[in-house]
């Protein structure tokens, strides 16, 4: 059962509403504006064991997510195409507030949400992903694990499982006469076949003023939030309503103009991030 | 299933609805004896019962609210309303709708007038064709509104789809699996505010607020039959009493 | 563990008292008499997606009884046979004290007694339902939820249970040369196979009274009740002591004939409703 | 297991015992150290542990009850109890069956004595050859009288089942197997309430009323035994006093 | 997550003092020495159902320990061998302080530590268990169930495992020419292959004192204590310390030489009571 | 991964390390912004963070003890850390690794001076290329100094094996998987306490104790290192403010 949720740590009212007020000006702490990020570092190929991997930090919120490929069946109604699966855990060193256990119902929400956005728009080419046609096939599985908690899960998570996808190799596999199927993880042939790259993009309101990347302090005052994926061709590709306020329409609208611009950018950024090399960022800590 | 051709020659959908057509709604109110409140609501093949327990007293205190009460909400299938028989097993699907129905209900409800208790809100789908979550919204509003809990407005749901490249209202189970794009989107329409609003496809700018048009329509509509249905259950107690 | 169960929504100690020396004297609420069932709908065909659905009113308990055909392997002991597989939930909906959650011990003990009822007297024939004998065959899921909550829920589950396998029909099934089968769900070749049919008629026991078909308020008092399974050729085809207390002998064997007498009329009711058109009864509503 | 000839020519059954003949029944009691009460039964191959914590108070206090103890008991079959190995999951049979158990237990504890405690009974399945439910009970029974736990009477348990068409006592596996009905029943005898009546099978009218009087007739075997072991038990006791 | 665990039932100051003071001058109750074990009862063949099982009383501590052996499907990276599954359930019986439920980390760990000596020193020749050479081998289960606890578990559940073991036998198999594997239990064909005999003695601590085989009222003084598996030539087959506390490198050696000497004859002891027809012990109880 | 040479000609490791060489140890200290405490180890290729939430006040309070912190603490893998994809549900292994772990903190946390409530330990196993559980104690270890808990000594910790009857320091994953013995052990130095020991193989009496004082001169160094960073993290704060 879904229910209200307890307000995790209070943000005290005296310092809630100092941030809304500054909202409302259009100013945000350390002076972003209100469609602005906070800084993003993107640490690719963070975990040696994964197939693709990224450490991702947004201001003070780190995620890591990583990619492991088996050989499995594929399902009944796509014989010839590999499978996607999403995770997400909220780890508890992450924030007090997390307990350890399976994913709860934000955790699985924000897996559901990235795997929507990437299977509609056909993000990784699944048709090339069939080992033996209508048998064996890559099954991709992205994992994501919140490590620090200061806001915004779902776009960090979003551009930690771009990163780690855009990070993937496909191991060598050999098919024996009999149909076995033998990979060898040592040998990387190509990188995992993508046809479209998406990020979300989440708009937060509060009195009528619209926002992106809300830190942990922010989201204690907002009354609901738009989470819009967008593709690197400029179109939506999934809108989750989350919170217990709404919207108007022409807020609506006027978040998903927000997302539209944004998006494309952080697109950019990331894979200028993803494909040069790392400059100044050590892969012993958590991307500092 | 089979694919059928979702949009006809003659522009007609493939149960000859037009494109902004609704299915024939239902909605019966106060069905269950022993909840505080109960509706089914049926859209064309779907059907959903909503049953509301409370406000009322929880043993789990520690989950409740010193100044507002607390909304639990369980989306749940039966079994056999699936093409495929659905394992009893809560799946993640299941899981993210209780949280979004709940949420679409939040903005409506005036909690704070029984702070320290729990509403209880429970969504069974009898038979799935489409568009159960946006039943569900709508049963379990009316279902609110039945066990006598203060509410700003009432919130209806329906959901907008676009098949072979057109947008279409209300769309059923075989719309939904060979369709572009499914769009639920909940609304109070008096206090105009959406309080669901999900898209599973990919859609442009321009196509967006075309489908939410659309589905602000098919809503209203909705919430005439909603309101009609009010009246005469609330008519008829009175005439029982 | 099972535990002595909390007395759910207690009975007001005087309108305990009330019922209980009305139930002496032989009478009860509404009028009827120690050995009359409460009014019973019956809608077939409630639910478009099962194989075989029905919704039942008894007095004011609901339930709702669907059946799924899948194809799967037999039990190695009956390669040749089909598998009948029956759960039961009470829904929270059904009662302000039912908790959401998997099968409590009612429930679990609700749907073994309907199942071995079935199973024993081998109300369907299971030797028809193999489809490649050996290998697959048919397995069918009878799943009971109680909607709504006034007592005996056992009987009510009972008589959906039965209502719903003789509206449920065999789809149509092709197997190819390599021995796959293709279930066309849209065309429907026969009902299935029934033996015998069974019902079971509760008998409650308050202070040395009998009666049966006790509604919530009764149940508050009664001390406890023998479930009995009672075939269409009069035959015991199970029993289930349920509840604290106990029975004499002699109880046991009045009980026994106040149900075999029941029972028999029951089914001849339950035959009638399903086979002939609903009159007056819209599945737009819960059968009311 | 092979089908043996359940009724031989000579009426015997396939392991040489009369219709209405028990298999050897031996009774240990007080065998945990650890457990307030405790009491070990076999029926032939069958071998069933009891033991009896309590009454004692609980930590999950909202279950208790004002103005009595509560019974809570779990029947567990030890994984190599059975023929093919038992999964360590709680099975819907032992969820079903510690109700059955504790519903036959409490009509003869005295549970007013102790209002807000727990009275927990454990049964442990060691070896299951037929009958482990009417072991359980008796050995459940004779582990409360243990522990001290007033009691109206002792219950006691045994089968009837119906193989090959004859009524036979105290069923063994095989003939629950390969038979046409199996009927535990649990008695108070003294008090004269059958406490557990179960059929699992298709009987007559009058069958039943047959096999009944055998259950009756087996049960006050048990009965002897069992307060003989109980009578040896507090001997013992008081001896090493 | 493991958390300090709460005293059980808590021994009273004085009575632990008293215990401490004792095992400080080289005493304990019922006046054994540092290094003696309780009595120690062996009761084979216990569970008739098993392929194997032992009945152990160490003091008051019973723990019977039962084989089956099932027809599975081994490891891809051991092809050849049979597999080996031990688990351990500490009983609910055994102790007012022990939940029902599955297994919690005390019982985990022990049941690791058993499966760890014997899979280490290669005990059970596994070469030996395979039916179908890469398809279907012997499946080995071992259980254990604690059912009254004095104290000491582990070394009560390793002698119960030892002695289940070697008492197994292997039944009879019959493979016909597709390679279905038909067993016939009746029919014993040879022991189990047993290459190593192996058990744990565990060393407790407590103001530097080192004894063994604690009471239950001994674990509740003690800091800390080693678990050392002990084979039949002598060697150490595993170690594990548990427990709050810590020892120096000098306790850790002086604890060795103790569980060496102790264990090499522990074996022989139980070889001889599992070999030796019973004598005085009724299956009949719980071997006292 | 196939299986390499353990020990070559020259006598140095599959990966060109002496017996007594440790891998390349890496350590972050307080590299979380929510904890209270946390530090990032890597030996070699294992990856290893920690995390330490409290001294604080939990919901379940009947496992809190009057006179003292506990300690809870979780061991757990990332999915992604192993070769093949590990399940989220936790393992047997994670289950005993936790209490190992736990146990091996339990003699340096000065407990006492929290009573009532509890500090939380998560370990998170990034990557694991062998000795997983000695860096997880030596990153839990300087979590807690990190978060101001009071502490008798830093506990660290570090894996002897046993590869080609050769006993080497500091295994990695394939040194494990082929080898004959793998011995983990942690201690506190300055107390001269041995706080967690376990050996997963089979040793005589003199590899033993050959391994023992091999493992304990590597603690030393690792406990260099672990003050040095300690050291390094205040000074920088200091520094900062």
């Amino acid at each position: 059962m879904s229910h209200t949720p307890s307000p995790g740590i209070i943000t005290p009212k005296l310092k809630a509403n100092t941030i809304v007020n500054m909202i409302k000006k259009g100013i945000r702490s350390s002076g972003r504006g209100l469609t602005d990020y906070r800084p993003i570092d993107v640490v690719v190929g963070y975990v040696q064991n994964a197939d693709g991997s990224a450490l991702v930090r947004l201001g003070n919120t780190v995620v890591v997510a990583g990619v492991k490929l088996e050989v499995g069946s594929p399902y009944p109604d796509t014989p010839n195409e590999g499978a996607l699966i999403v995770n997400a855990e909220f780890m508890p060193a992450a924030s007090p507030t997390f307990e350890p256990g399976p994913p709860d119902e934000n955790a699985i929400e924000l897996a559901r949400v990235i795997d929507r956005a990437l299977r509609e728009l056909k993000a990784i080419d699944m048709s090339k992903l069939a080992i033996v046609p209508g048998r064996r096939v890559w099954i991709i599985y992205v994992d994501i694990y919140v490590l620090d908690h200061d806001g915004n899960l779902v776009d960090a998570s979003s551009i930690a499982t771009l990163s780690a996808l855009l990070n993937t190799t496909l191991p060598k596999v050999e098919v024996d006469e009999s149909g076995n199927v033998r990979v060898e993880k040592n040998i990387r042939m190509s990188p995992l076949p993508i046809n479209h790259k998406v990020v979300t993009v989440t708009v937060a309101k509060v009195e009528n003023v619209l926002f992106i990347d809300p830190d942990l302090d922010e989201e204690g005052v907002i009354e609901t939030k738009l989470v819009i994926a967008v593709s690197d061709d400029s179109r939506i590709a999934g809108i989750q309503k989350s919170g217990s306020g709404g919207l108007t329409e022409a807020e609506i609208l006027a978040a998903l103009d927000i997302a539209l611009k944004t998006g494309v950018s952080l697109i950019k950024t990331i894979e200028s991030r993803v494909l040069e090399p790392t400059l100044g960022l050590s892969t012993n800590t958590l991307g500092q | 299933m089979e694919k059928p051709r979702l949009i006809r020659e003659d522009g007609l959908r493939h149960d000859g609805r037009r494109p902004d057509e609704l299915r024939p709604v239902r909605i019966s109110i106060g069905v269950l004896n022993k909840a505080s409140g109960s509706a089914l609501v049926e859209y064309g093949g779907t059907k959903v019962l909503a049953a509301v327990h409370g406000p009322r007293e929880i043993s789990q205190r520690h989950i409740l609210l010193p100044d507002r009460a607390i909304i639990r909400c369980r989306y749940h299938m039966l079994s056999f309303s699936t093409h495929e028989r659905k394992s009893p097993a809560p799946s993640r699907r299941e899981i993210e709708l209780s949280k979004v129905v709940r949420e679409s209900l939040e903005p409506v409800v005036i909690s704070e007038v029984f702070p320290r208790t729990a509403i209880d809100v429970f969504v069974e789908v009898i038979n799935a064709d489409g568009g159960t979550r946006t039943a569900a919204v709508t049963a379990a509003s009316l279902a609110l509104a039945d066990a006598g809990i203060p509410m700003r407005d009432l919130v209806v749901a329906i959901a907008v789809g676009k098949v072979s490249g057109t947008l279409v209202l209300d769309i059923d189970e075989a719309e939904d699996m060979y369709g572009e794009a499914d769009m639920p989107v909940a609304v109070a329409p008096s206090i105009g505010l959406i309080t669901l609003l999900q898209l599973n496809g990919v859609l442009s700018r321009e196509e967006f607020s075309e489908a939410l048009k659309l589905a602000l329509k098919g809503a209203s509509q909705i919430y005439e039959k909603s309101r009609e249905a009010l009246r005469d259950r609330y008519m008829k107690v009175k005439v029982e009493e």
